[in-house]
């Protein structure tokens, strides 16, 4: 075999937008994932050396430890402002935020709203995992109705704890959101289509087209309490129903621009 | 150049933007929408970056993240809107950029009133937001005298990398004054060695509040401490009228100091040797001279327009060397000068001791005057 | 004839967590009980032949810890990329 | 030396500009000036009013409660003020909108039409002005020539044209001021 | 009841449900989790009210619309959530409702960490929000005082119509000790003469914190700084161990305070003359006891979770008379007893003077530890 | 004429839900018109001994005033999570928020998104007038574009400061909520219809189905710079082609309970 | 032939806003500018015949200022309350 | 009289559990106790560690640096306790997951095959439990029958049919305990 590790015939290799630093995540979390695609765009359009990450407060906390480009650690839920800040003093840098379904869509709503409602030209990535990963899997905005977390013990209640938020759905109705995409990371076809959307996604950006998030079902086998490949199936079987993949907003500018 | 009338508000706004306010981000509250509203005019036709946030959440976030690529910038609000932002400043404290910050004080607690106000002092000075931290606040009683600290009060946040707060009320803030404003400067975005700008040709930055490992964060918060003691030691800020011969001292800050001074030159045409001391960095506070000026007196008047919250200071500066006595008006009422007159009257006879409780004190009389 | 793969697993990333044996479309993959990486995982191997180098692996780990090799043209490479 | 005014009416009356023109004057001739609002707890409407406080030292308060002039532009402001101007202040009333005159004998009160007299010159806005120049007539500090110099310096360019109506009308506000000045006893 | 092992944080929520808590809402922030999540299971299950809120500026707003209708009610979170309820508890205490917050303290400032810490003494006792108000402080160092104090902190929220804050740190929180819970007592949600609950046979009543009028706004300050200073006659709380005999006095609260308590152990154990004050009402703080104590004694060691916040307090209350020292460890990091004994051993030799500054030296001594 | 002024012919007289205090709204400002209809419902349903309103911060911050209601003044855009607390405290109350554009749809977008989307069984009388007007015509989410304001002196830009939001057309992508409409003030039919959806939307509380909002177009002269009635006329050419009126949101139980 | 009606302006709350003047259908309505209120306005009234008690006077009036009598039955009353 | 306990491990080896046990039978023979748990930096995995203290009195620390008795179920607890321990206390060692001895000879240590005799009982899962018997043949303040008690007392109902495998544990650690236990020198 060894024979065939010689660089001629390398198909994949780690990305170089990585740093050497191995992840914080649990084995199995598809947090890692969405962060080798990330990095894999990230160098594919050669961008790391004029990019700015925006880390949240979430399992993600650490997301600067591992992209190998400036990086920036929001206040929960602010990165869409704190991105803000930063893309208005740097017009022509690439600016980024990588936040989870509490930091984006509970306690940040107002944050991403408005980036969204201004146009503001950053690029989003949303992960949803249908809870609240670092903080011990309490529920989320995004969590399933009847679903039990540590924060709704007997299931979800909807009659009291209310329904979940379809976020791609609803910046979709913004006149400022220029792209706006779901995608699934349980399996190689759909975390291809995810590379594409994120990749699209930052091209919205340095084409500077306005506001764009690509919004990422992803797995949490840690307080799901399944294994890695449960989780997957889990996520296909009950969050792709609920969170349909699709495109929601792709403004006629982008459409246009044919990325 | 020649002076003109201009109103606190934009006075201030003008004078930050010819300094080198590259980015404001801020959302409207009176006493001070003036300032919003000259930014909304004059940086996009400067081509300078201004944001009407969301929300004062929004805003700190977006300065702080601003702040983290190096560039000058600002934010004001008024009382209600800088509770909100306390969390944000506690985190550009402890990620170690530096920030203007004003405030145009009201009248609270809660929504309250929109009129002149001191009541914020302990919240910026003492700890607002969670964790150990100290922003450095200057309380300029004139407009001219604000106009002047602003070149400061950007290069203290960049020196020391902290927030830097401009602490006013609404009465300095809506006032005109005849004000000589610096030229207009020149735009330079330092290439600061922390700043995230791009990790062209040098290793990537990161900036960041979080340190999982206590230790590391017990050596951030010594930095924090060290730089707050070398302030404490460099950059003290008062102004002094009648000092000289006193045997007495009214100490007021801001708004409260300037018409301290119409009390006290009333008083000295009465005869009486009072003098008036008025910090202008109340943080870090001029706890040295005070100590000094203790040694000197025989006892200090501080009046303010909040409960006596500068005046913990000044007691920790006295240490109970010296009777202290206290005036203030609360929930925006501005005291006249005759009010202040007539306490400066009253210690000029009554006697006083070290012991006493001051704000007790003044809590009797103000039942007295039973409004 | 299918094209003649292997990849190659870094310790220092890998946790054990099966996704790209689960994936490995001609089942190629499992886990190495015999030895622990470095963080204490069973890091995942190759077991027996058949690997053709599709990287379907590579693009499920979430801890970038596979490298692929391929004897064929790198025209198929993008596949992997995913681009 | 300093001199502190208070001016005061309804919102609307001009009453704010009126002390912005003095204050520019004052400025303008090298003194110390602050020029400080309040307007009523009503938001809107109402009585407003300003303090106007010239020196030639660094002024403390910018706010006062006995002002040694107070110009009043209606009632409520002439009930409100009248008491509180110092003894040997001056107190100057828009007889137009006031039906009573003034009580004290310990101040000097000029009493002026000013909204007939705007009107003469053909503009009721200009009733402030008229008031201003009827002030004028009793304060060490400017003369009408201060004032009208800085209304021409500082009158921005759109409202240029109505210089020469606001001229008239201090003039004739100071000239009538002086013919029905009743000095304090 | 028999004693059974809780963990703190649990046995905190379930208290305030035993006492009566009608409604609960929060945020999920660690280490405070277990109270959101203990609520989110009994509360529903006793047909009370839960909501996990969408952030804690929610949280803050839902407990002040609750307590407006007269329901006990409470809200839990940690520094940076805390932060984030200013403008809230501001308005709470302008609107003069009854609330208990629970602030289970960590490392900062920022995100800073997880770990136990004391840094937000001057957040809650000082000033966090705008405008003067005082919220009555307790600091419990052992689980059963914090179960003790559950209900004396609803019944004095409601007896001063103030926020009462109980103000842990994560070490007391996620502990476990042997702890006596309170009986379940029934829900009576008390009809109060200012409780919004719809105006059926009464006249209609207004919750607000607005006073346009200034002097309308001063009477409400004053009426909260006479209930302040009720609280300051009556409720001080405090524990004191080996007072008789000490010639020199540790002074420290909550986990610093016991943890203390080994180190004055060790030091009796060594013929030390020393003593241990652990205030538990920190705001209203104990100054009366201090200054008395002030007179038995030649010094007292400050020991905290922080660089020096409860510090001004003791040495407002000892106003000069005596030596303070200071010990702090920050960021997180809880001292371990032989750190402080050996401080108390360190003053126990020193020669003191009155007018060091406790801060300046302390900073020194870190220094030289140079970690 | 007075003959006819008797009892018997008495045809409208101001709604007993009202107090006897005079408004502090500028002349002609419908916010006068919202306050009439509200107060008319509750009349009509007999609900002002058990309704409870949550004041906002905005020109309408004095509502309490005006109502023979109980009433709270909530923090400025806290109003739906201040009305939360209050209605799990008091289930069989009546309990209603009355916020401007500016309290509801910027600061406040976090908790009016996160009321909806629990459905919690509050109503919200949402005046949008297109601009902040107490604080002196500031920019407000909803200001359209180009239009001149004391915050965008040049008229709004989109480039730069975004677009404006429709919150009506937002909310109701919400599964938890129940009944969302947009209604307007200038004119007598239109008022009507206004009146009509304000009681649909206590109805619908009262009947427990959930989260209703009804969005008003308002007028603020003042700060448009226009006469009351030129101020009408401009919200029917400006506001209502960008904010068209409507039902966004009506939920089958709604539909069904034929309201 | 149209129904008979008068309309009552209470000087406490009107503010001459002349909304009530612009929405009579018969046109039968002015501010009185002999007259101003406590609040200083102008305030509405009636300036000739024809007033039909429609109410919608009293529809469009942000300040509830305007009390309707008709000499009718109070059939048609519901259209002025709107329901 | 306070004893001071620290037990270290591998996230996941039953460590807490272990603290919490022996807590409970401290409580329920009337003492005062207080577990203290701490976790790495590294939020999951890791090494994971509590602290319990035993005591008549009131306890002040619930953190101590130098323990009584340290319990270290792998190679990194071994290396970073053993040192700590006070002079004259006891070090008990999970042979199975350490491949040194301990080097102080100033402290009682125990080494036992926690796992190995977990695993004879019939589940590496009491490897925890083994440990627990092995650290009361040398603890004064509890007896085994004390452990036993608590466990029958606290254990929670769902766990119930595990109780007899937990005691037998307990039983075969401190027997091997008794058996091979090298006292201080
Ligand atoms: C102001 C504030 N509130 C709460 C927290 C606690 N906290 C940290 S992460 C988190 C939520 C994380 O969940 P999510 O955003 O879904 O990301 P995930 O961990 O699932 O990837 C919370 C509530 C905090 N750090 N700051
Ligand atoms: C935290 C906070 N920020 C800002 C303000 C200032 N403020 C008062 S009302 C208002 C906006 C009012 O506009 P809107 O909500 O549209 O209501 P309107 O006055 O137009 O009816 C603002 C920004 C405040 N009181 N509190
Ligand atoms: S807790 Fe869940 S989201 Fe967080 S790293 Fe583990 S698996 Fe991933
Ligand atoms: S997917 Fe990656 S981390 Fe998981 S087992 Fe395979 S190589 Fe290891
Ligand atoms: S400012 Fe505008 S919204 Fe406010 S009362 Fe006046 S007209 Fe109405
Ligand atoms: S609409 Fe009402 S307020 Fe306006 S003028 Fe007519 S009566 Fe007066």
């Amino acid at each position: 075999m060894a024979t065939l590790m010689v660089p001629e015939n390398l198909v994949y290799e780690r990305p170089h937008a990585f740093t050497d630093a191995p992840t914080h995540y649990c084995p199995g979390c598809t947090h890692g994932v969405a962060h080798r695609l990330i990095a894999e765009v990230l160098e594919e359009m050669n961008l790391t050396e004029r990019t700015i990450g925006v880390a949240p407060v979430g399992c993600a906390v650490f997301a600067y430890n591992y992209f190998d480009t400036d990086f920036v650690e929001a206040a929960h839920g602010r990165a869409p402002a704190m991105a803000t800040g930063i893309k208005r003093c740097l017009p022509d840098h690439i600016v980024f935020t990588y936040q989870g379904d509490g930091d984006l869509a509970s306690i940040g709503m107002g944050e991403i709203v408005h980036a969204a409602a201004r146009g503001e030209n950053i690029t989003v990535i949303f992960i949803n995992n249908a809870n609240y990963g670092m903080t011990g899997g309490q529920m989320a905005p995004t969590t399933l109705p009847g679903m039990k977390t540590t924060s709704s013990p007997d299931g979800r209640d909807v009659e009291t704890q209310g329904y979940p938020i379809r976020m791609a759905e609803m910046l979709a109705t913004l006149d400022g959101a220029g792209y706006v995409v779901r995608r699934s990371l349980h399996d190689p076809a759909n975390i291809r289509k995810a590379k594409k959307a994120i990749r699209t996604a930052f091209e919205v950006q340095e084409r500077k087209l306005g506001f764009s998030m690509v919004e990422l079902l992803s797995t949490c086998p840690s307080n799901w309490n399944l294994t890695p490949v449960e989780s997957l199936k889990w996520l296909e079987e009950h969050m792709i129903p609920f969170f349909p993949l699709g495109d929601y907003k792709v403004a006629p500018a982008i459409a246009a621009a044919k990325i | 150049m020649a002076r003109e009338l201009w109103e606190g508000n934009q006075a201030i706004a003008e004078a930050a933007i010819r300094v080198g306010l590259e980015a404001y981000f801020g959302y409207p509250i009176t006493p001070q929408n003036e300032i919003l509203e000259w930014m909304s005019k004059r940086l996009p036709e400067l081509g300078r970056a201004f944001v009407q946030a969301e929300a004062e959440l929004g805003a700190i976030n977006m300065v702080y993240g601003a702040a983290c690529t190096g560039a000058r910038v600002m934010t004001s609000s008024s009382s209600p809107g800088i509770s909100l932002m306390m969390e944000g400043l506690s985190y550009i404290a402890g990620t170690e950029v530096p920030m203007v910050l004003v405030n145009v004080m009201r009248g609270g607690p809660g929504l309250g009133n929109i009129a002149p106000s001191q009541a914020d002092y302990n919240q910026i000075c003492k700890g607002g937001g969670h964790g150990d931290y100290h922003p450095i606040v200057l309380a300029p009683a004139s407009i001219q005298e604000a106009v002047d600290l602003m070149p400061v009060a950007f290069d203290l946040a960049e020196k020391y990398l902290n927030i830097c707060c401009l602490l006013i009320d609404g009465s300095i803030g809506q006032m005109m004054e005849p004000v000589e404003l610096p030229e207009m400067r020149p735009v330079v975005r330092k290439d600061y060695p922390w700043a995230v700008n791009g990790a062209k040709g040098r290793p990537r930055r990161i900036l960041t509040s979080i340190y999982l490992d206590p230790p590391e964060e017990e050596k951030t918060n010594l930095r924090l401490l060290k730089r707050w003691q070398e302030a404490q030691e460099k950059e003290i800020r008062y102004k002094e009228y009648f000092i000289e011969d006193a045997e007495f001292i009214v100490i007021g800050f801001g708004t409260a100091g300037r018409v301290a001074l119409s009390a006290v030159r009333a008083a000295r045409a009465q005869g009486i040797k009072v003098g008036l001391f008025r910090p202008i960095t109340v943080a870090p506070f001029p706890y040295k001279r005070v100590a000094e000026l203790a040694q000197q007196v025989s006892a200090f008047l501080v009046t303010e327009m909040n409960a006596g919250q500068m005046l913990e200071d000044v007691r920790l500066a006295v240490n109970g060397s010296v009777p202290i006595e206290f005036y203030g008006r609360l929930g925006g009422v501005v005291p006249f000068p005759d009010e202040i007159l007539s306490e400066i009257q009253r210690v000029a006879k009554a006697k006083l001791s070290a012991d006493a409780d001051p704000v007790a004190n003044w809590m009797k009389r103000m039942e007295m005057v039973a409004r | 004839m299918p094209a003649k793969g292997t990849i190659e697993v870094n310790d220092l990333y890998c946790k054990g967590c099966e996704l790209c044996v689960d994936a490995c479309p001609p089942k190629v993959l499992a886990l190495d009980m015999e030895r622990l990486t470095p963080k204490g995982y069973h890091p995942a191997h190759i077991v027996k032949d058949g690997c053709t180098g599709c990287a379907i692996c590579a693009l499920v780990c979430p801890d970038a810890a596979i490298t692929v090799y391929r004897e064929v043209t790198k025209a198929a490479a993008p596949v992997a990329a995913g681009g | 030396m300093q001199t502190e005014l208070i001016l005061s009416g309804f919102g609307g009356q001009g009453i704010m500009f009126a002390g912005q023109v003095l204050s520019y004057a004052a400025m303008d001739v090298g003194k110390q000036v602050t020029w400080i609002p309040s307007y009523g707890p009503e938001m809107r409407g109402g009585t407003a009013n300003c303090t106007v406080v010239i020196a030639d030292e660094e002024i403390g308060s910018p706010v006062v409660k006995n002002p040694d002039v107070a110009l009043v532009m209606n009632l409520p402001s002439l009930d409100k003020y009248e008491p509180l101007v110092k003894p040997g202040g001056m107190l100057v009333i828009n007889e137009s909108m006031v039906d009573r005159g003034a009580r004290r004998d310990d101040i000097t009160v000029v009493t002026v039409p000013c909204s007939e007299i705007a009107e003469e010159i053909g503009s009721i806005k200009m009733a402030n002005m008229v008031a201003v120049g009827a002030l004028l007539s009793g304060l060490k500090e400017l003369t009408v020539a201060d004032v009208e110099a800085a209304l021409n310096a500082h009158m921005p360019g759109r409202h240029k044209h109505l210089l020469p109506k606001n001229i008239e009308a201090i003039h004739k506000g100071y000239e009538y001021a002086k013919a029905h000045t009743v000095a304090a006893r």
